[in-house]
């Protein structure tokens, strides 16, 4: 549906952003509408990490995501009707249906797979970064993850390889932990960059909520990886998005209403705060509105045209049957 | 007695155990999962809470820490949460746990029960949805309880919670809301006893943990067409109740195994293998197995429905053997 | 066709494939262990040492990073030493490796073959002794390969290198100084066919790994008894070739399981099973199955050989079915 | 036979040095006579560090080894006949035969347990840590372990565990990687003790080859640990031991020779570098005499007397039988 952003360009970025958004409301709709669709991890409020990393990032790049995947999947330019149709279990998925959303896979995407294991992930990119460096290759390898994964002894192991063999792979933490909340993390590190450091894997912190900080960061960090001079650790501090563990389906923080960012009076209601305070997809519609770069009506139609081909995708998605149970045993064996 | 949910039986085992001795410990996060039973944990949480540490997801080192405390005499009850994250600590369960009282010459007891949730279970896919008896079982100095009932579950618990042995209790998260007597107040269900869940005399239905619903759901629609089947649950996998089970099969002359895990190396395959050897002159029908296919759990909903071997297939399987 | 060790034999497999596809990697330390015959693997280090990545001891991560490579599509050899370390990425090897192709509905393939020694090593006591083999079948999307002979090992890792199912590779250090035939140059043996290495018409005997040279010594002595074993190798477990395996019990009507793992849940009660599903109405006698003890294993050099399903422990369960 | 080393009694430090050296030998000695006795994993150059870690512990204190642990059980007062016997698998060994020269375990010593996987010790001494701190007891736990350790995840994790839950857990992290031979550390941070550093546990570091060193240093990671203040982790810097990981039995670097602490001129052949610059046990001797603790006689009649005790413990264990192989399943179930 939308080809990455590319670099230093916003409007590209922004859209992105609206994309991941208005997919992840969509995942939640679906949940509403369907009594069974698994347990979902939306990336509500991860957009600007999301948008900002893949906007760095080149065609041949592998992705390794955990569960809280959708939107870099969506971002990588995997088709929505098809990624809907696998969070929903139905034979047009990307997967066929065998995965669902929690195994995502899109390998035309570069994106080879999706480990719901907390520590899957970062492993299995290592690996991929091994095997491009075997191959030649000048691609790069990328692995996402949420702060609580450094808890695991994978990650640490990982990590470790990565920078003894000076490997090409960006490690991007989300670090979504919150004190007050039930920690993600429970580290007992001062930071979570001080176990990389300790690995002496170079390590970045970015503010995750701010688009074109991520952006221009991730760059740096892509051309140190791609340039063979070893691992990164990127950092994005991030907001801990109420729902971002729920079991049911609802809308925590209601549905996005970008008109938002400039009719401030109007934010009200149970979820103002949020709206007002952490939103960082209307954040980012204001930046880019107060510095000229794009219109009310602009913001508007790129929303517009985003939830047109939301609408189309579900729509696909809801058409497709489920596979055959006979389908069960065909790619047991490679 | 009182009628309670299976995820209530269980809480009053660890309540009653808090109670008696204040050395026991717990650690693990959410005993009951996330499902619609998750709040029977509350009487727990609110008496005992202080004594759950709610570890990081390290599966391995948290292993590590009840086996060890549990060498140094502190019994602990571990919650891993789906079985399929214990994988993270097979080596230190098999390998720590397991060998420790043998090779130490029985200097070293490991009071601790492992506790996960095993199974197909909506959604899961291939990474949550694991059932790992069967390869516990392939390891030495682990018993390994797997309940079906509201009473059973307290009982089991409450031995395998008293015992010096470490335990892996391997409940399956679908039980948690069945319903059932339970007696009130301590009492104990001896390790390596089968429970006959049905009586009959035409056929055995070998079945553990969920299967055994469904195998009871078979028996009475087989009932229907004057098959008159017997249900054996062994309930706890390692030690056996060899006794019983081969006793049933003597018999009725006819066996079909059931489990939710893979066929191949199985409990399923043991059953049938004791049967070959200890019941054959009594045999009169060749067995069959039903398990999970040997494939990765699919995500598609009715491709999850599909590798369940639900009472539809155990009772083709049972025709199958009365010829 | 040369004369050569098993040692040998493997080594050839390694150095014609990394010759072949120069982005084949392997990792691993000591490939052929630290034992008598580890010198063999001088020339593969020689020419292609610079493809052996040696890491460090981070089982876990190492495994990933072999997973990873292979699905970025880097054929990879990555050798655990014990079959023991192995469980340190029990994980990684069922929940990454074995479903990644069925979950990817077919798009990621992962060819890696994991490399281990299985068994009683003398003095390996309870943590280095393992024998995972039927642990590892009872899961999905991982062929299991278990070679006996020189010729055997060649063909077999060769079929695995170049196999795009992750392929557990399970060998028996004990094998690695026997001698036997080993043709020339590249030759591979399919998967899932099973080995008759011996043709008997009295009583099967299915033995798998290094117990296939009991097997056969057992079947020796039995001849001279007047017994007429035939012994069947599976050489390989996932896929099994029960076409040929239950061909025999139904020829012989007879069967011995034999194996040097734990007897409960394993390839013997897989095969006895087997039995008594497919080959019931050819069975003469009750199955005999012989494996290790449910104990872990003991350093003391008369107990660990007492574990030993040898030769005299096979002939008398021969002798048993033989009534 | 005898009694561990008290903090501040150096003559007893010294004692026990010998009496590891000793034993040590005595081990290489039976693999030279028995075909079949596992392979073994020596503490010899380890010795300061051994003597002067046990001198700063307790008689309720658990430990909880790795393979290279003969020395620790010998210096905690394990009787050395059961332990040789236990090495040759024989009936009266501390775990009956069942256990070797991997698993020594003395619970009458508090020596819980051997592990031979790399990183076990590490995770189930937080474990006892854990235990003692329910059962309200003031004593603590000890693991001993390899710088090779420190590569495994368990072993990461298990260190988060601790200083989280300010455990009372002493981590002694024997470091004898040596630059030049293949490392038993593969780890990419510039020290080992920077990944207990980032987990915000306390870390000392001692020079291992000096007993004295390692007896106050001990002594004072002990007073922290056991005063409720979480963790330590003592790296002490050590001798690689040429004969660290050989899997046949000889002398590498000779057999101990306490005379030449004083007649230096017959340092000499194949072994005199490590003699002369290298054995700890030599340098300690040097020491006591330099400085008048002991004098030239003394350090021989302790030498005689541990040798004496040898001699009656190889004794011991020859005469022990093998166990019955019918005790094989006797204690596999508790
Ligand atoms: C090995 C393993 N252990 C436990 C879990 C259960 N689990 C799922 S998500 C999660 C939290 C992960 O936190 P984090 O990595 O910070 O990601 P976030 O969800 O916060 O984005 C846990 C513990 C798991 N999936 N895998
Ligand atoms: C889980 C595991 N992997 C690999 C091994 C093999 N192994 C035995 S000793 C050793 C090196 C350990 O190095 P270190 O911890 O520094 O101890 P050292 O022997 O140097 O004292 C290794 C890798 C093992 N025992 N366990
Ligand atoms: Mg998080
Ligand atoms: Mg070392």
């Amino acid at each position: 549906m939308t080809a990455p952003p590319e670099p230093g360009n916003r409007v590209a970025l922004f859209h992105c952003m609206v994309l991941m958004r208005r997919f992840e409301e969509e995942v939640l709709r679906i949940a509403q509408d369907h009594p069974y669709v698994g347990r979902q991890h939306l990336h509500i409020g991860h957009e600007a990490t999301g948008a900002g990393v893949v906007s760095a990032l080149e065609a041949g790049d592998l992705f390794h995501t955990n569960h809280r995947n959708h939107g870099y999947l969506i971002a990588r330019g995997a088709d929505p009707g098809r990624a809907l149709a696998e969070i929903m279990g139905r034979k047009d998925g990307l997967n066929g249906g065998l995965g669902g959303p929690w195994h995502l896979c899109d390998r035309s995407a570069g994106f080879q797979s999706t480990s719901a294991m907390v520590g899957g992930s970062v492993g299995l990119a290592v690996g991929a970064a091994f095997g491009l460096k075997t191959q030649g290759s000048k691609a790069i390898s990328v692995t996402h993850f949420g702060d609580g994964t450094l808890d695991e002894g994978i990650c640490y192991e990982a990590l470790n390889l990565a920078s003894l063999l000076a490997l090409p792979v960006l490690f991007l933490c989300e670090n979504n932990a919150k004190e007050g909340q039930r920690p993600s993390s429970m580290l007992a590190a001062k930071v979570l960059h001080d176990v990389p450091d300790a690995l002496q894997i170079r390590s970045m912190v970015v503010d995750g909520r701010d688009a074109d900080a991520v952006a221009a960061t991730a760059a740096e960090a892509v051309a140190h990886v791609r340039g063979g001079s070893g691992p990164v650790f990127l950092q994005a501090d991030l907001e801990r998005w109420p729902g971002s563990h729920q079991t049911t389906p609802e809308f925590p923080t209601g549905v996005t209403d970008l008109s938002l960012a400039w009719e401030e009076d109007r934010i009200e209601g149970p979820h103002a705060e949020w709206v007002r305070d952490h939103d960082g997809l209307r954040a980012y519609a204001k930046k880019l509105l107060a510095d000229g770069t794009l219109s009310q009506d602009q913001v508007l139609e790129i929303d517009r045209g985003v939830l047109a081909g939301i609408k189309e995708a579900r729509a696909f998605a809801e058409a497709s049957p489920y596979p055959d149970p006979s389908r069960l045993l065909d790619n047991v064996f490679a | 007695m009182t009628r309670k949910t299976y995820a209530e039986a269980l809480i009053d085992a660890l309540v009653e155990r808090a109670g008696e001795d204040e050395n026991f410990a717990m650690i693990g996060r959410g005993i009951l999962g996330h499902g619609a039973q998750a709040h029977f944990a509350e009487p727990l949480m609110e008496k005992y809470g202080h004594r759950v540490t709610d570890p990081p997801t390290a599966e391995g080192a948290v292993a590590s820490l009840g086996i060890g405390a549990a060498m140094a005499g502190t019994p602990m009850f571990l919650h891993f949460g789906t079985a399929s994250f214990a994988m993270e600590a097979f080596n230190q369960i098999i390998h720590e746990a397991g060998v420790a009282h043998s090779m130490s010459g029985g200097q070293i007891k490991v009071p601790i029960v492992f506790h996960m949730f095993h199974g197909l279970r909506r959604g899961g896919s291939g990474q949550h949805s694991l059932s790992p008896q069967s390869m516990f079982a392939n390891n030495p100095g682990l018993h390994l309880m797997m309940p079906t009932t509201p009473g059973d579950v307290k009982g089991m618990l409450r031995a395998a919670l008293k015992s010096d042995t470490p335990t892996l209790f391997i409940d399956h998260a679908a039980l948690l809301g069945t319903e059932g007597e339970v007696p009130d107040g301590p009492y104990e269900i001896p390790l390596g006893e089968a429970a006959i869940r049905r009586e009959g005399k035409d056929v055995t239905i070998v079945a553990t943990s969920r299967a055994v619903l469904w195998a009871e759901a078979a028996a009475d629609r087989l009932a229907g067409d004057g098959i008159d089947a017997e249900v054996v649950d062994p309930r706890s996998v390692v030690p056996l109740d060899t006794e019983t089970i081969v006793g049933s099969i003597r018999k009725t002359g006819r066996l079909v195994c059931v489990e939710e895990g893979i066929q191949m190396c199985s409990i399923g395959s043991e059953i049938a293998a004791l049967a070959a050897e200890q019941a054959f002159s009594s045999l009169k029908a060749p067995v069959v197995r039903v398990a999970r296919p040997p494939a990765p759990v699919p995500f598609s909903p009715p491709l999850e429905e599909a590798m369940m071997p639900g009472p539809e297939r155990i009772i083709a399987a049972v025709k199958t053997v009365m010829g």
